[in-house]
């Protein structure tokens, strides 16, 4: 027998988002081998679903980025297993939310893409078209006892501390060594959907150290058609080789050629580097 | 070079108290005594090969601050990198029979502790200072 | 003093920081515990507490901060405009440059 | 026979290197004081005849603080059998948005980790001796 499902979703009761987490959920328990987790109730008598969460794995709807449903699994210590964000996907299928409680077609078809989503029907990744450079040579430049590096060709910056390298019509994207000596040990990557088009300078998701979050800003536009699924479980690779083994995002490039008036060379970032860490006390 | 820096390494040891000690007077520099100038290196780091913790101590004057006689931090600096600038051994600050106590959660220090502490830092500003 | 810059633009010429809707803020100063570049401030004896107190101290794209606003109180302006905005300039200038 | 050992990283720059050491500490003092003890790693890593004697085919156990794995690969150098290694950051998730402390000091929610990690430790501990019978 497969294990049981513990559906947790944030049930916010004020915006839209929270709604269709609940429906999501409701939805979610209609299948056999599925346990719904009111959160009320976890939060205030957590033994009532001890047996359960013992026997099933937890499985997350955070309406928002508050992530109540979440925070409340975390501070419970109950690991989640899979989790899902009602606003992400919604910004992923171009879906404006708003904050009115709503059931029309559009919040139809997301809580349908969510379900899917969740029923581990997710997207597949594509094999990635990128071709790593077989070597990269990289400049640098120490303070205190930081070392900081950048490489000197095939990498292309934005002001926002963010990499694009190039391979045919593929970006990978990635932070450069500022922002990785800045956050210190690298915690958590929250990195966007498949699928999602961006413009140049969006947002790409985040990353965490203990000490803050970083909100990784699109070099350039596109669409997203990898994630670097090692960092799941090794995000210190993002502390280790920034340019390299630590890639977050991979995009099909939409346009490359007008993106690049904005974006900085090795030598022009290498400045600007050197100005923020003369800057920041890391 | 214009950017003043020493390096400050600690054994940390786990042993006995000096350990413990050590710890903590390498962070007071770094938060309370001497910030801004204090670089606290990573002992184990700096053995197991980290090529920013060895170049720093190439390049800067650093100090050793040992819980106990071994001297464990002091000899290891010498051996991978270059001579430290001072060293300090506990014991000889807090009494070998106070230093080779039990070593002590953070949790269980009490102002005889911290009184250790302090003779220690006061002891590494004086190297410190004389090297600035 | 400020003489930073954004992509060659002086960083006073790009109007980029967080909008707060105070209808919908409740004071909960996530954000200004999250932003380390002190764009905002609190005054507790003040209505709002809360204040966009350094626009310019703002990183340009970033919004990070909104993020951390579960009552999604905090926007930003549009991110396409001001990047068409961004270019404008930096042609102007150039342009500008090349006339002297 | 001898106690295992177990051996913390001891990191001085960030709070996983205090969560690493305390957690050591807990398990050698208060949970499983009579079943292991620890060693100076500092002490390890110079390679002294007389630090090796004591661990060279020790069964051991580490804690790193960090993905440096300085412990684990100390230890192992030092000729110390490491039948599991740890590392704080692993642990981290359910605990993420939780402020932890520094390098000098923990908070409240910093001493619930350690003691979970001194807990993952003493289990383990229990199931080595329990190999041994």
């Amino acid at each position: 027998m497969s294990k049981t499902v513990c559906v947790l979703p944030c049930n916010g009761l004020d915006k839209c988002a929270g709604d269709i987490s609940r429906r999501v959920a409701l939805k979610l328990t209609e299948s056999e081998g599925v346990e719904l987790i009111c959160p009320v109730l976890l939060n205030q008598n957590k033994t009532r679903y001890d047996k359960v969460l013992e026997e099933g794995f937890l499985s997350v709807i955070d309406g928002c980025n508050t992530r109540c449903a979440s925070k409340l699994a975390g501070s419970l210590e109950i690991p989640i297993k899979e989790k899902v964000n009602v606003s992400e996907v919604a910004k992923a299928q171009n879906i404006k939310l708003g904050a009115a409680i709503r059931e029309d077609e559009e919040t139809d078809a997301l809580v349908q893409a969510l379900l899917e989503k969740m029923s581990g029907s997710e997207e597949k990744q594509a094999e990635s078209e990128f071709v790593v450079p077989e070597s990269v040579n990289y400049d640098s430049f120490t303070h205190d006892k930081f070392i900081f590096k950048v490489p000197k060709s095939g990498y292309y910056f934005n002001e926002n501390d963010c990499w694009v390298s190039i391979s045919g019509d593929v970006a990978r994207i990635g932070v450069t060594d500022f922002v990785q000596q800045n956050l210190s040990d690298i915690l958590f990557a929250d990195l966007p959907e498949i699928g999602l088009a961006v413009e140049q300078f969006d947002d790409l998701g985040s990353i965490e150290s203990g000490k803050t979050v970083f909100e990784i800003v699109s070099p350039v536009s596109g669409t997203v058609t990898a994630v670097n699924k090692a960092l799941e479980n090794a995000p210190e690779l993002i502390n280790e080789s920034p340019y390299e083994m630590g890639w977050l995002v991979e995009l099909k490039l939409s346009n490359f050629e007008e993106d690049k008036e904005l974006l900085l060379g090795f030598e022009a970032y290498f400045e600007v580097m050197k100005r923020k860490v003369a800057e920041t006390n890391v | 070079m214009a950017d003043k820096r020493i390096g400050v390494v600690g054994c940390s040891g786990e042993e006995c108290l000096g350990g413990t000690i050590s710890r903590l007077v390498v962070r007071k520099m770094l938060e309370e005594l001497r910030p801004g100038i204090t670089t606290s290196l990573c002992l184990p780091l700096f053995i197991a090969g980290g090529e920013e913790e060895r170049r720093f101590a190439d390049k800067y004057p650093t100090i050793a601050i040992d819980g106990c006689s071994k001297c464990c931090a002091k000899r290891a600096i010498e051996k991978f990198s270059n001579k430290v600038a001072g060293s300090i051994d506990i014991c000889q600050i807090i009494g070998e029979e106070a230093a080779m106590d039990k070593p002590l959660s953070t949790r269980n220090l009490t102002d005889k502790h911290l009184e250790y502490v302090k003779q220690v830092s006061d002891k590494t500003c004086e190297i410190f200072d004389g090297l600035v | 003093m400020s003489e930073s810059t954004f992509m060659g633009v002086e960083r006073d010429r790009i109007d980029w920081s967080p909008r707060i809707d105070y209808s919908k803020c409740n004071d909960c100063m996530d954000c200004v515990k999250f932003c380390p570049h002190k764009v905002f401030e609190v005054n507790e004896d003040e209505t709002p507490k809360l204040k966009v107190k350094n626009p310019n101290n703002c990183v340009v794209f970033c919004r990070a901060c909104g993020k951390t606003c579960g009552l999604d109180a905090i926007s930003f302006p549009d991110k396409p405009e001001t990047t068409r905005l961004i270019k404008a300039i930096r042609k102007a200038d150039k342009e500008a440059a090349s006339h002297e | 026979m001898s106690k295992i050992k177990v051996i913390p990283c001891s990191g001085i720059g960030k709070v996983f290197g205090l969560l690493a050491r305390e957690s050591v500490l807990m398990v050698t003092q208060e949970k499983c004081p009579n079943e292991t003890e620890t060693l100076c790693l500092a002490h390890v890593v110079t390679g002294d005849d007389e630090v090796v004697a004591k661990i060279k085919g020790a069964r051991c156990i580490t804690m790193d603080g960090c993905s440096k794995y300085c412990a684990k690969k100390s230890v192992e150098a030092a000729g110390g059998e490491v039948e599991h290694s740890y590392k704080v950051p692993d642990y981290i998730k359910p605990h993420r948005g939780e402020d932890h402390g520094t390098g000098t000091y923990l908070t409240e929610d910093g001493w619930k980790f350690v003691d979970e990690l001194a807990g993952i430790m003493a289990k383990t501990v229990n199931e080595m001796q329990e190999e041994v019978k």
